[in-house]
């Protein structure tokens, strides 16, 4: 019914970087975007840009096509869940949920009523309606809150963290219901979180945020198969993907561990460059004996120690140690101060299936398929490894 | 006893100081307490000293104006057995309910005969409670009226023998001049009014204690009234204020109605000279004028050696020496009328022949406890003297006043 | 124009049209020399409005309707104290007749301070008070931290007493407390205040200590005991630097309330020597140039809750802040 | 109940000095009795009361201080949530305003009585709004706007506390939902901060009922307006008629138990300890 487009969006801050830093977005009529970053990255001031209770410095926030810079949030129409629910304590549950709908004229009561009633009984909040935030409990004020939005009829609406307070277990059936509604009437919706698998789960795209700026928009396929660049594969993911710092050498890439070899094209983007990043996933270090493992054939293999071993039900974490020179390390370091973000670690994580019979202090034998690894500029972050 | 204190209090640390050595003297300071009359407290007081030669010494405070302010702080005070009160001037009106307080210490029978001899039964009987006296009467003012030289004659009024309150009027309306009615303390409304129902045959309160009965509806409260009413209506005088004097003796002063010691004020000096005296004007036939006055008192709090002291000064006080100053410097009418028939004192006093006529026939306000209370009814039901009419104000006012009598909400 | 730059202009626009209006009413109506204070006034709303007519389009994170508002609060509570100022500086026999100060003259306040009933008066309300808020102070303490802390049956019982005694009209006690005094012949000593005032303190003085006691950490007590402090241990590290500065606060605020007592004070003591203040001035604003002698002693009090004010602002407003709510 | 110990003696001398003297009241007011002891002294029964709750200048008396404490009430309260919120806005005046809004409250209420009477007796108002003779009522009315002076900084900090207690998200949220500015504050802000404005408002009306110095300090002969108070205060400390002053100090008392007890639930009051 209504996309949102936002233009070169900036917000300078109190310091050097702004708050937000050129944000161009589209988000088409019907689609549902997922904002995810670190905390701190300017998601909740993005939201509150697009509503209309904070001021750009520059650029320009379109709603249906039109620039709502100088309208009001009353004017703009945009319904919004705030992070920490914004519940109104004088008043039970009903008139929470009511308050966002009669805010206007002409309202039709008995249909808000009903409204209410239906989004209580999908986010069940039935029992609850005759009482006030302060009996409920955080899942269901948070619920509330969501409810609110869902019975107002918006042309927009945005979610701040929507999810975070609900349990695991119904997290997936709240996250599903709001869904569901939203496709329904195929409405427009922002939402923010933290969590990655949330974000590549529930939206159709899927913008990663830090400091301010987007560093990737797209399917959330695209972002996991192809990120952009180091922080997007850093960020994605979980455990998040191995960086490893690595040296061209002539055709052979060198990583502390392994060394691989690298086709012409990729040997040309690596250029001049004396130190670059290669970025392995841990599901894609497969153990040459197990499941997987002797079916890879362009392959990229090494031998090393296990230092730990990680359990976790469904599959196990190797922790393979290794050394990297100072002088690197101190490359590294840099780049995560610029960042503000931890990248690096000092070992690569494996993912072994759960029946692995392998032990702290055994050796293991990792293969990785070449054409996984991506290699990515250490100081702009820029993935090498995709075609441009 | 404050005296004593203080005196060991500035010796005690001074090992050395003069008096160590022989007994220290008693020398009873008698702080009194005066109001506002036109007595010149301070030089009486140096006298009694003077003459006393060291057996006491007489300290002057003032105490407030307003009648009912002093009415209140001297309540107050005795309440609180206040050691500043060693003697008091006590506004003749407060004696019945500060002796039913048990407030003041009865006259030694040795001196009450004293004090009592040749005083006018008025005045007696201000100062007596239950038959006892109870205050030393001092002087009691007849109101009279006076006149700013041959205004009298030209209003055609004969001044020798009391005019009527009708006459009066018209007189002053004719010649355009004011008729001021003195109020030094807020007590000059009551006052006046208590004198035109006297002079109308009624009383505004009969009776004692709780049982006393307001007549103010009655045929003297209606002729009172109807005076108030007269004189307003004619626009002669602004009724009984403060500085009436001042205004008296301005330009378009014509009659002041005060008490005797009037002349004395400073504001009149400018035309004393030529100030002429005549009788309270008439209600009905008699002129029966307000008396008001001050006694002297004292606290039955204070110890026994201030209270002996207190009655030596007040013997000082009421000596006839003091009591011609009083008279002679003043004005004021002595309690002992006789002492007007001194030559010493006859050159001296303006108005003696009025006065002595005034004093045996006014009105001194009633002997209630109550009086203070009544004075507040009669000065809201009266005010503003606007609005006195004869047919409602005695009504609303024998309501307010009979309220105040018995102690109920007004 | 976007929502902030439009709010501001209608503040700004606001501001302009009050300046205006005040400065007119002032130069047709006022006569001066007070006039110069409505054309400063007018002058300072009508720059505001200026003022946010230029910074509309910032992006500055002001109000002006916030600044309207606090300059007309400012004036609101400045022009009485500054009429006060006038009155106490009017010159013997004179009588005030503008706002701003004509013939500035000390004497009142030289009269306030050497006048012995004056002076008397204030040593007379000092002393009570502060032997009422020692009483109190002492009394509220453990009283606030069983409210708080323990379990107390027909705690809201108590509660409801105390605050029932807080919003009493005190006025009502004065006479049966005054019948008392004088059956018991103690009318008219400064001691005998005491024992009123504390009706006023003790109320008072519960009520804000609680509010104290809510405010304090007490996991932190429990950690303090936890570790082993011994009684006098758990007092220094914990009561001293935790319950210390807001009962100090309480006490103070107390005591100003207990000097600025009226009624008790007028109600049960004759002139002197027991006559507080409040009450003497009561008695001055009769005499004549009452109202400068009241006006002079009743700045040189001010100074008292303003030493307080100035001393602890945070927490004063804090403490009546959470109290009264 | 080890709560008790501590609380025992603050309570007890807290019924001490209030139960005591109002039972004295109680008892007084069935005599008919003056503080001097002048007059005979005897038990009247109720009359006092009869008296009282029959008179006319009485129930006047009530009707003007009840007026009083609704107008300086709304006032307070409608100028202290004014400044309240402009306050709170600008941050960076607090060090000054801290100081500036409760100052008024420090001086004392008769000084400002009397300084407020002379400002439209002889004062400045005067020659400012061109005022004729205002007589005591005028000065009354000036005194009872000294008083709202006097209590609209207090009542300022305890409103800008449920203020400051009234989260911010819930403002922006209404903004974000479309809530006109009437509506943030008819919908959100004044039913959020109820609480203390339901205690601004019963304390200061209680405050306002007992005010005495303006009434004591424009009193005049024939003055046709007067106070709950000053009747009390003028029985009992002028008149010196103990009883029916007592018997007034009863009524006095029941009325601020009638108002509060009106205002508790209305408003819903309630702090929880």
């Amino acid at each position: 019914m209504t996309s949102i487009e936002l233009r070169h969006l900036t917000t300078d801050g109190p310091g050097e970087r702004p708050l937000l830093d050129d944000i161009t977005l589209t988000v088409p009529s019907g689609s549902t975007l997922a904002i995810t970053g670190p905390a701190g990255a300017g998601k909740s001031r993005l939201l509150r840009t697009i509503v209309g209770l904070e001021e750009q410095t520059s650029g320009d926030v379109l709603i249906d096509d039109i620039v709502v810079n100088a309208v009001d949030p009353r004017g703009r129409d945009v319904s919004m869940v705030f992070e920490d629910y914004a519940l109104h304590p004088h008043l039970d549950v009903f008139d929470n949920l009511a308050f966002s709908s009669v805010l206007r004229k002409g309202v039709d009561k008995d249909a808000v009523s009903d409204r209410i009633h239906e989004v209580a009984e999908l986010l069940a909040l039935t029992d609850l309606l005759d009482l006030r935030p302060a009996d409920l409990d955080e899942p269901q004020r948070q619920r509330v809150a969501l409810g609110r939005s869902l019975v107002r009829d918006a042309t927009v609406y945005l979610f701040d963290a929507p999810f975070t307070a609900q349990s695991e277990r119904v997290r997936a059936h709240v996250r599903s219901v709001t869904m569901q509604w939203q496709a329904e009437a195929s409405r427009t919706s922002i939402f923010t979180t933290n969590h990655v698998e949330e974000a590549l789960s529930t939206a159709d795209r899927v913008a990663v945020m830090h400091q301010g700026f987007i560093h990737q928009v797209g399917t959330p396929r695209e972002l996991y198969d192809q990120p952009a660049n180091m922080f997007v594969a850093g960020f994605l993911g979980s455990p998040p993907m191995n960086l490893v710092p690595a040296i061209p050498m002539g055709q052979q890439l060198v990583m502390p561990l392994a060394t691989m070899l690298i086709d012409d094209d990729l040997a040309e983007r690596i250029g001049e460059r004396s130190v670059v990043v290669a970025g392995i996933r841990p599901e894609h270090c497969l153990d040459a004996t197990g499941p997987g493992g002797p079916a890879v054939s362009d392959r990229v293999e090494f031998t090393t120690r296990i230092d730990d071993i990680e359990w976790r039900g469904s599959s196990q974490f190797a922790y393979l140690g290794y050394d990297i020179e100072p002088e690197i390390e101190a490359v590294m370091g840099e780049v995560e101060e610029l960042l503000e973000f931890d990248l690096f670690q000092s070992f690569l994580v494996a993912q072994l299936p759960a029946e692995s019979a392998l032990r702290p202090g055994m050796s293991i034998r990792v293969v990785v398929p070449r054409q996984r690894i991506h290699v990515f500029d250490p100081e702009t972050g820029e993935n090498l490894t995709l075609p441009r | 006893m404050a005296g004593v204190a203080a005196a060991a209090m500035t010796c005690a640390p001074l090992a050395a100081c003069g008096a160590a050595d022989k007994a220290v003297p008693y020398l009873p300071v008698i702080t009194w307490q005066v109001g506002p009359d036109r007595v010149d407290a301070e030089a009486l007081a140096q006298t009694c000293n003077d003459q006393a030669g060291g057996d006491y010494r007489i300290e002057v405070e003032q105490l407030p104006t307003d009648v009912s302010e002093r009415h209140a702080l001297l309540t107050r005070r005795l309440l609180a057995h206040d050691d500043s009160i060693d003697l008091m001037s006590l506004d003749s009106a407060l004696t019945t309910e500060f002796a039913e307080a048990g407030f003041l210490a009865p006259i030694p029978a040795a001196q009450a005969s004293a004090l009592s001899e040749g005083v006018t039964p008025a005045a007696l009987a201000a100062a007596s409670h239950d038959g006892r006296l109870v205050v030393a009467p001092w002087f009691l003012d007849p109101q009279v009226l006076w006149s700013k030289g041959s205004t009298a004659e030209r209003a055609g009024l004969d001044t020798t023998k009391p005019i009527s309150w009708d006459d009066l009027v018209a007189g002053a309306q004719r010649l355009g001049v004011t008729i001021e009615i003195e109020d030094r303390d807020g007590s000059g409304l009551p006052e006046w009014v208590n004198g035109l129902v006297a002079g109308g045959g009624g009383s505004l309160v009969s009776g004692t204690g709780r049982a006393a009965r307001a007549g103010l509806d009655s045929a003297g409260g209606r002729e009172a009234a109807s005076i108030v009413e007269l004189y307003q209506g004619a626009g002669v005088g602004p009724g009984p204020t403060a500085d009436a004097v001042t205004r008296f003796a301005g330009a378009g002063g014509g009659f002041l109605v005060a008490p005797t010691s009037a002349i004395s004020d400073p504001a009149l000096s400018a035309v004393q000279a030529d100030m002429r005296v005549a009788g309270y004007p008439t209600v009905a036939d008699a002129s029966v004028a307000p008396l008001a006055g001050v006694g002297l008192a004292v606290p039955a709090h204070a110890s026994d050696l201030d209270q002996q002291a207190a009655f030596t000064v007040i013997e000082c006080l009421t000596s006839p020496t003091s009591l011609q100053a009083l008279a002679t410097v003043s004005q004021h009418t002595p309690s002992r009328i006789g002492l007007l028939d001194d030559p010493a004192v006859a050159g001296g006093f303006r108005s003696a022949e009025v006065a002595r006529a005034s004093a045996t026939t006014g009105v001194t306000v009633p002997a209630v406890a109550a009086w203070a209370n009544v004075v507040d009814a009669i000065d809201e039901t009266w005010r503003p003297l606007a609005g006195v009419t004869q047919d409602a104000t005695p009504r609303t006012s024998q309501a307010e006043v009979q309220a105040a009598l018995d102690g109920t909400i007004r | 124009m976007t929502p902030s730059v439009r709010s501001r202009l209608w503040a700004s626009a606001t501001s302009f049209a009050l300046g205006f209006g005040v400065g007119n009413y002032g130069v047709l109506q006022v006569p001066r020399p007070d006039q110069w204070v409505w054309i400063a006034v007018a002058v300072v709303l009508m720059l505001t409005g200026a003022a946010g007519v230029l910074f509309a389009d910032t992006s500055r994170a002001v109000s002006f309707w916030a600044i309207l508002g606090v300059e007309v609060f400012a004036v609101f509570t400045l022009v009485p104290l500054l009429w006060t100022f006038t009155v106490a500086t009017t010159p013997e026999g004179a009588t005030a007749r503008t706002l701003l100060p004509q013939d500035i003259s000390w004497s009142a306040f030289d009269g306030a301070i050497s006048s012995g009933t004056l002076r008397s008066a204030a040593t007379t309300s000092l002393l009570v008070a502060l032997v009422a808020t020692v009483v109190a102070v002492a009394l509220a303490v453990p009283a606030a931290y069983a409210l708080v802390r323990l379990q107390v049956r027909a705690r809201r019982l108590v509660y409801g007493l105390v605050v029932a005694a807080l919003l009493m009209p005190v006025l009502a006690l004065a006479g049966p407390f005054a019948d008392q005094l004088v059956s018991l012949g103690a009318y008219g000593s400064r001691l005998a205040l005491v024992v009123p005032m504390l009706v006023v303190t003790l109320p008072l003085a519960t009520w804000l200590c609680v509010t104290v006691m809510r405010d304090v950490p007490w996991t932190l007590l429990d950690a303090v005991r936890a570790d082993g402090a011994t009684r006098p241990q758990q007092l220094r590290r914990f009561a001293v630097p935790h319950l210390g500065p807001g009962v100090v606060a309480a006490a103070l605020l107390v005591f100003v309330a207990a000097c600025n007592d009226f009624a008790l004070g007028a109600g049960l003591a004759p002139d002197r020597p027991s006559l507080p203040l409040p009450a003497t001035l009561l008695v001055a604003s009769r005499q004549v140039d009452g109202s400068s002698a009241v006006a002079a002693a009743g700045l040189l009090w001010l100074l008292i809750p303003l030493i307080v004010l100035l001393v602890l602002p945070r927490r004063i407003n804090h403490l009546l802040g959470r109290s009264y709510r | 109940m080890r709560g008790w110990r501590w609380l025992a003696p603050a309570v007890l001398v807290l019924l001490v000095v209030t139960v005591w003297p109002i039972g004295r009241a109680v008892w007084l007011s069935l005599t008919r009795s003056t503080l001097t002891g002048a007059g005979d002294q005897r038990f009247v029964g109720i009359d006092n009361y009869t008296d009282i709750l029959s008179s006319r200048s009485w129930w006047l008396a009530v009707a003007a201080t009840l007026a009083i404490v609704a107008v300086a009430v709304v006032l307070q309260l409608v100028l202290g949530l004014a400044f309240a919120v402009a306050l709170r806005r600008l941050t960076v005046a607090w060090p000054v305003t801290r100081v500036l809004v409760l100052l008024p409250f420090g001086l004392l209420a008769i000084v400002s009585a009397v300084v407020w009477r002379d400002a439209v007796t002889s004062g400045f108002a005067v020659d400012w709004f061109g005022l004729d003779d205002v007589g005591p009522t005028g000065a009354l009315v000036a005194t009872t706007v000294g008083e709202v002076w006097r209590g609209t900084g207090i009542t300022a900090v305890i409103l800008l506390a449920g203020l400051l207690r009234v989260p911010t998200t819930l403002i922006t949220s209404a903004i974000a939902d479309g809530a006109t500015a009437r509506q943030r504050l008819t919908r959100v802000v004044l039913p959020a901060m109820a609480p203390a404005i339901a205690v601004a408002t019963t304390y200061r009306a209680l405050d306002a009922l007992r005010i005495l110095e303006g009434p004591l300090v424009t009193d005049a002969p024939g003055a046709s307006v007067r106070t709950a108070s000053f009747v009390v205060w003028d029985t009992t400390f002028s008149s010196f008629e103990t009883g029916l002053g007592a018997a007034m100090s009863v009524v006095l008392l029941l009325l601020a138990g009638l108002l509060a007890a009106f205002l508790v639930p209305v408003l819903r009051v309630r702090r929880v300890v």
